[in-house]
């Protein structure tokens, strides 16, 4: 699968359009509208929504890649710009590539510094089209979006059918809704069709999505927590988290009602703030519920005392980490990978957290039924770090499997039959082979009964101070941890022949450095990838890495987190490893990782070459 | 023996309730903490309520925070899970638990500092769900645990081991309580477990969440001279404002009115709650009037005990979420896991 | 300093006992009694109190050890047991060394399975002596720990001039007391001497303590924060930082009182947790004033979110972590050195923190003033990393030296006059040689007005969501973290002749690790020792481990996070560094450090063998 | 131009206040917020009042926390340092800005999110310290920035935009202020600038801690039918229950006692709150009263807005501290160090 390198005269599906607008305006449906028809029509596509921490009225943009061969990671160059907010015009303009276009709303004239002679414009005089169509000030504005949206099915040959189907089922049961939006549609369709001419790339075709869906990160995670049968959710609003609960809300309404009685078999509370959600989850798990909380950063670093008491009592707890930059409020409405080694030892005194990093929607919804698994087995809080371009951005994913045989791994919860076989019920002893003991819910035998405590404990659970009885559950905490390592999610591990080093990477990087490997290889340098999917790491992660000379580990943090929990945590050596940052706050795109593996190698030969 | 002996709460009686358990059925470990303590007269009275009322110990789960009121669950009732938490954050995790499993009956035990200040907020907002649970604050004015330092409910005024008085107005659980509308609401003195013991079985048998506040002096750092936490100061400053008698379900109900117009709250279990020798003026139904009477007797520096509010007509957490009367975590996995079809059907949203 | 190998007939000097008492009783000043007249009679003196959570009635110990050579870390092998629990009778008397003496109230017989052969036991009828003597039963309790006492100070030769002279200064106020105690004193004093032969050990005086003190690290860092003229302390208390601000507490009344107003030149606040406590901590030195607060893991953990935000907006911030055993709540008495990782990266996203790592009370007050002077000099927030045994305990350490030319260092902050002078106030640029920005003071000028945020910002203050300019502000803080290097206290580092190795630790192990390697040079085996005293690292740290084929890092905690830092904070490779981690709780004591060292370096030997 | 205009807070006047500055010099930098916002409104209305007072802008610092109200503090008086920290944690922060420099004056601004859910504790224990400041909460019934959950301060039954109502009892800040003791609490209506406008100046010169509870409607989330916190709404069912005038302290009183009983209260710092159109029963120092008044109205479904309640008898936290009068951060460090004489004579202490 290489790029092609050459350009053809007519690019089909490969190029990149980016759209800036006003937030707040009602441009995100007519975005998401453009995408979801792409994708109809059968083509590897992105969306990368790149929204303000506001609600109305700051500079927002929407990214659309279109790439035959599925390259879908965020483009930096723009073939078309949709120029909507005249705040950003100079930035955006500056955007679009030589020989691009930028589309614009020509109802006013453009300020003549703006022009560039390397890129074509498109004026649409969107505003004076739906003023003279449309008389609510609102719909004006609204219908503004679907107006450019209508230009550009033109100019790009969207499938006019597949947009006017989608219109349809959206607005369903909303006559007047449809008949303006198609309206509008057309006014831009014809405008363009009228005076402009083909643009050298456009769309065709395709049955590259037959077993694809298109979902966000979030709505998965909360599909996950769905299918893996958590009853209990507590959270507290934050961004970009907050879609996960607002979709766990809706599947719930819609699958866990029950059909006799009417009852909700679940129980979402909007805690008071993160340390209550925490807690409720806590309780919950204790209690023998699924129980998980939604957050982002500063949601894990109020859970901090919270997460170590679970830690510690051994106590199963799911916390899905939507990351966003970093740190304090830092920009909630962009992505990071900035809590890796947050969660990974979270709280005070010496802790160690199994944490799963998904690179997509698929994985989202596959990894959140498997952190229940892993909570339940290993009795203890389990992190999954997805961010805000994995959880709020849609994706194009293979179609979401369940095999109806999968039933929930509960762990060691001893019941009243089994308590009554054994003599004594000791809450941390004995242990299995993965060094957990068997734990007892409340509320079904006296028998089971025994005190959970975040203080010092021994084996039996009974209170100690003493060092000896203290060390030996710390210790098999310890092992406890190492344990897991068989159990979460293997690397994912791609070998090139004559590969010349690694590239390692985690989560939403997946898609820019598999690319980028790929744009590598073409130029000569082959390269292994691996993709880190959980920590604690399985042997193959130390293995990939001891494999190669180096290893480049990239990743979206200021401060090479991940590469600082393989040092921490693997036995490989330090000149084996070096570290691609990315942190800015945009999903990541090829040409980062690229131009950065070129110069480091490039520094690399130069110190071979003078010593 | 050099080292002292603990008050264990023993009780000689070896009746049996219900269940066939007898009180010391309901008994936990032996207490450590300091011989005198309030705290320890409070799970003696648990201790009764429990047996009393006929709890089955597995059914019962014992929550607490971080202090040395946050211990006493291991005092009471061995045979129940407890869960010493965190410090201030006991409210949350029960509400957690409660969530997950409602079929049990939850008691949780915590201070006037793990209550009024680190967890001041948690608790609101349990008080605003109406938890369903019996949340007993054993309130000595002083961080107990941490050697003495004034909690939040110290009284303006009263003074310090060292004799230096706190100046900051207190927080007072009761009226916080009733001012966010709480609904059942009550006041009582470690000393007097005639008083308490009705009181925590009428909690138990309430709708919704159930604060007791609890005066529990700390011998050690604050039942000193000048202290408005002491066993003196309470005793000398208690007013009963209401007595009352649990009345189980089952029994027959005589709803008379007493004297001083006593009335019968009958809850929504369907046990009563008899409240005999209430003040003329009082209806402990009327949030208004019990927060007037608070406020007036509060002025004379007067401490008013008893069942203060009661309110049978709020629905609690699980009500206000509908769900289903078994317990979450019991539910089976089938019927919470759409399956595989309902999946596939679920994905054309998604194209 | 080599430490005697033989024992001679009479030890003088040199041996240590171990008070079992029953917490709540009265016994630590009785205990605290016969430490300080050991340390008044001029011999280096070490006690350890090991006492329970809790306030009466659990088994508390109090541990002496007399070293004529300076050797003060925590001995294992007791020579004398004043066992007066019985509820641990059992194993305080196993842990006699052969040979050795118990000492036990024989009001009650000793049950006979308790008998050993190998020890002496020396029944005193303390109670009965007591009840006989004094009628109160408060008083019996209490001063049957004075009449120990006495009988101790017969048998191992305490000074008893020394001690009346100290009760009399106790009690100058409480002519009762003072009676009491000298009754009490003279009945074990007495006895002890009618019917006890010398012992193999005892006291003579010397004059190592010419110089010295007797302190606990709270005490001293609460000296330190007065020095430095810290004039905001905001804290929730929490054992075992609670004395930190009861001293200060103490302090600020002798020293702060305005002798013309009468005004405090403080403001101390009981905050309502710890969240609230580093809030008015920040918010203080947001304002310009000194500010700290002393907490322990759990407030550490509840205090991340905002730590993030003082780091990213760069507000001064102190923070006396007198760190406990964790996890969670763990055990609240007894001392570990397990907030490290969590202290240097507190927060989601990126951060990283200065730490101060004392080893004793004289440092804590050095470093106290120090870590003002580090927090407004880089806007950031300073942890000092204190823990239960340096806190707690009473140290000797040298005379504490003020210098009256200090002068606090302030950083830059801009008044009135200087910012007449620039053209406009830019809260984040113009950075200087360490990457520090000026700051301005709320209530100086208008000109100096910013708007402090914890989200995104640039150079100039303002808010951002921009890549760029985001990235600009952080990759500055990591840059002013690294610049601190040169401003922390620096290693202190100790060579020996043909050292084969370092040995590295920090913070309270130093007097172990001290014993521990004179032990091991007494056996033939040198080594290089380095204490590290701060983090960010200065060069030097990184440069002893470099000269050395390996290095023993010692330190208490369960997850080797010093090692942890140094691998991820300097360029040494991973084989040089080799973990002792000691952390049940109790302090470090050498023979600990030489086993270890010893079993490690007869694998090394073992492998080379078999290589 | 196709992005939208925002309104900024400016006044034509140019006219000139006691330090010679017009309106326009109390402005900050251009709102963010969405148009029709309640917050700009109460931004404007804070603007007025501190240039009508001839606040110095460089004495003022503006606190907040997290969220659309939280985020105003930039649009007003630009001239003055600004602190927009972390989620709930304001009143927290401004107590340490408070205590280091108490020379200050302190605007925090926070949102019923803010104020009533993570931040309760914090605002609870400022109430309780009597933390000198006018702590304003722009109450909106919703969380705005994250796009509309129900927040604390939501009524029973008020709906949301998808039609659910809420159930759960509301946390109305002006009653658990008064619950908790506080000094000087106020509730008012970002729609009405005649009313808020002497309160805000009456707040900025009380002793203490001043509370304002501004129902400030969210018209993105929290305006429709069906919401109690609307502009319609708070319209329709607004009671005005006091009406103020402030007269700062050079001015001359003319107490005169109104129609309704009319009341003046002498402020701490010389100036007067004259209250107009008091009702018959109605007595601004009397917080029982207070209560009583607000709960009658409450369940009558009004929401009860004007000063409602004022004490400038209880000592603020500094005087509580008993700290000098000058800022501690302003103290000269020779009046703080001891010096190296004091310390070798303290040693000896330690030995
Ligand atoms: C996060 C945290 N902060 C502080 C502490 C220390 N601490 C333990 S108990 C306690 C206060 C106890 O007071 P209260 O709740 O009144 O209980 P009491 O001991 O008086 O019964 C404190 C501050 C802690 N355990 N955790
Ligand atoms: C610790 C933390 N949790 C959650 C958030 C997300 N958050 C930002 S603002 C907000 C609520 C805002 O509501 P409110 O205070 O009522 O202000 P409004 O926007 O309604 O004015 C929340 C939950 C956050 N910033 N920090
Ligand atoms: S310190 Fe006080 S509260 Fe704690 S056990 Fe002792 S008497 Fe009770
Ligand atoms: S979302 Fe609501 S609260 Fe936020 S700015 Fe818009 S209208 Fe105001
Ligand atoms: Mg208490
Ligand atoms: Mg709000």
């Amino acid at each position: 699968m290489l790029r092609a390198g050459v350009e053809k005269a007519v690019r089909v599906n490969d190029f990149a359009i980016k759209l800036a607008n006003v937030n707040g305006t009602g441009s995100a449906s007519a975005n998401g509208l453009l995408m979801q028809a792409i994708f109809r029509m059968g083509i590897p596509v992105s969306g990368k929504n790149l929204f303000p921490s506001n609600i109305q009225g700051l500079p927002t943009w929407y990214e659309i890649r279109v790439n035959k061969d599925g390259y879908t990671a965020r483009a930096l160059d723009y073939d078309l710009m949709v120029a909507m907010n005249s705040q950003t015009y100079e930035r955006d303009i500056r955007e679009v590539r030589q020989g691009g276009y930028v589309l614009y709303d020509s109802t006013w004239p453009l300020d003549p510094h703006l022009h560039r002679e390397d890129v074509t414009f498109l004026g649409v005089p969107l505003a004076a089209m739906c003023n003279a169509n449309f008389r609510e000030s609102r719909e004006r504005i609204l219908m503004k979006n679907i107006a450019y949206a209508g230009a550009l099915i033109a100019v790009l040959d969207v499938d006019m059918g597949v947009v006017e189907q989608l219109l349809d089922e959206k607005f369903a049961r909303k006559k007047a809704l449809r008949e303006s939006n198609h309206k509008a549609l057309h006014l831009g369709f014809d405008y363009a069709r009228q005076h402009f001419d083909p643009l050298p790339f456009r769309l065709e075709k395709m049955d590259a999505n037959r077993d694809k869906i298109l979902i966000d990160g979030n709505t998965a995670t909360a599909l996950g927590c769905l299918y893996a049968g958590a009853t209990v959710a507590a959270w507290y609003p934050i961004t970009p988290s907050t879609s996960v609960m607002d979709a766990f809300t809706d599947f719930c309404k819609k699958y866990r009602k029950d059909p006799e009685t009417g009852a909700m078999n679940c129980c979402i509370i909007q805690a008071e703030d993160e340390l209550a959600a925490i807690g409720m989850v806590i309780g919950a798990g204790w209690n023998g519920a699924r129980a998980f909380t939604s957050t982002s950063g500063p949601g894990i670093s109020l859970m901090n005392e919270l997460l170590g008491l679970a830690y510690y009592a051994e106590i199963p707890a799911v916390v899905m980490d939507i990351q966003r930059v970093g740190p304090s409020t830092g920009m909630p409405t962009r992505t990071q990978q900035g809590d890796l080694l947050e969660c990974a030892y979270a709280s005070h005194g010496d802790t160690k957290h199994i944490c799963l990093y998904p690179a997509n929607p698929a994985e989202c919804f596959e990894f959140a039924v498997k952190s229940f698994d892993l909570a339940e087995r290993f009795q203890t809080p389990v992190f999954l770090l997805s961010d805000l371009d994995i959880g709020m951005n849609d994706w194009v994913v293979p179609r979401l499997k369940w095999d109806d045989s999968y039933r929930p791994d509960r762990g060691r919860v001893l019941d009243a039959a089994q308590l009554e076989q054994i003599q004594k019920f000791f809450r941390y002893s004995p242990e299995d082979e993965n060094f957990v003991a068997a734990r007892t819910l409340p509320g079904v035998s006296s028998k089971g009964a025994y005190f959970t405590r975040g203080s010092g404990h021994s084996r039996t659970g009974a209170y100690t101070e003493m060092p000896d009885e203290y060390q030996e559950v710390v210790d098999r905490l310890l092992r406890k941890h190492r344990a897991a390592a068989k159990f979460v999610p293997a690397p994912v591990i791609e070998r090139r022949s004559r590969a010349q080093f690694g590239v390692v990477t985690l989560g939403g990087c997946d898609a820019a450095v598999r690319e980028a490997l790929d744009v590598l290889q073409s130029r000569g340098i082959a390269a292994d990838f691996m993709r880190i999917r959980a920590f604690p790491f399985p042997e193959s992660v130390e293995q990939f890495l001891n494999d190669h000379e180096f290893n480049f580990i990239v990743e979206q943090n200021r401060d090479a987190q991940m590469k600082s929990l393989l040092l921490l945590e693997t036995g490989v050596a330090k000149d084996k490893l070096r570290s691609i940052c990315v942190y800015g706050g945009f999903p990541l795109s090829a040409r980062r990782v690229t131009d950065r593996i070129t110069s480091q190698l490039g520094e690399l030969t130069e110190r071979a070459v003078h010593s | 023996m050099p080292s002292i002996a603990k008050p264990t709460a023993i009780h000689p009686s070896l009746h049996r309730n219900e269940l066939g358990l007898t009180i010391r059925d309901y008994e936990g470990s032996m207490s450590t903490l300091c011989a005198g303590c309030g705290h320890d007269s409070i799970t003696a009275a648990i201790i009764r309520a429990c047996w009393e009322i006929s709890l089955a110990p597995h059914m019962l789960a014992k929550m607490s925070g971080i202090g040395c009121s946050s211990k006493t669950p291991t005092y009471f009732v061995s045979g129940a899970h407890g869960f010493n938490s965190a410090h201030g954050r006991m409210a949350a995790i029960a509400t957690g638990a409660s969530a997950a499993n409602r079929e049990l009956t939850y008691i949780g035990v915590s201070g006037d500092g793990d209550s009024l200040s680190i967890g001041l907020g948690h608790m609101c907002h349990a008080i605003r769900r109406n938890l369903k649970m019996l949340y007993i604050i054993e309130n000595n004015g002083v961080y107990g645990l941490t050697k003495g330092q004034f909690s939040a409910s110290a009284d303006v005024g009263s003074k310090s081991k060292k004799g230096e008085p706190n100046r900051m107005a207190p927080i007072d659980s009761v009226a916080l309580a009733l001012s966010l509308g709480a609904t059942f609401v009550a006041r009582s003195f470690s000393g007097d477990k005639e008083q308490l013991v009705p009181i925590l079985k009428a909690a138990l048998s309430h709708r919704g969440f159930a604060l007791v506040d609890v005066v529990s002096p700390c011998v050690t750092f604050n039942d000193h001279a000048g202290s408005t936490k002491s066993y003196l100061y309470t005793r000398n400053n208690m007013l009963k404002a209401t007595e009352t008698d649990f009345v189980p379900p089952a029994s027959e109900i005589l709803a008379t009115i007493g004297r001083n117009g006593a009335v019968s709250v009958a809850m929504h279990d369907g046990s009563v709650v008899r409240f005999k020798g209430v003040p003329p003026d009082y209806d402990p139904t009327d949030r208004e009037k019990v927060l007037d009477y608070l406020s007036e007797h509060h002025g004379k520096g007067e401490v008013v005990t008893g069942l203060l509010y009661i309110d049978e007509s709020v629905p609690d957490m699980h009500e206000l979420n509908n769900t289903p009367a078994q317990a979450l975590a019991k539910i089976s996995f089938e019927k919470l896991c759409p399956g595989s079809a309902a999946l596939d059907a679920l994905q054309e949203d998604f194209r």
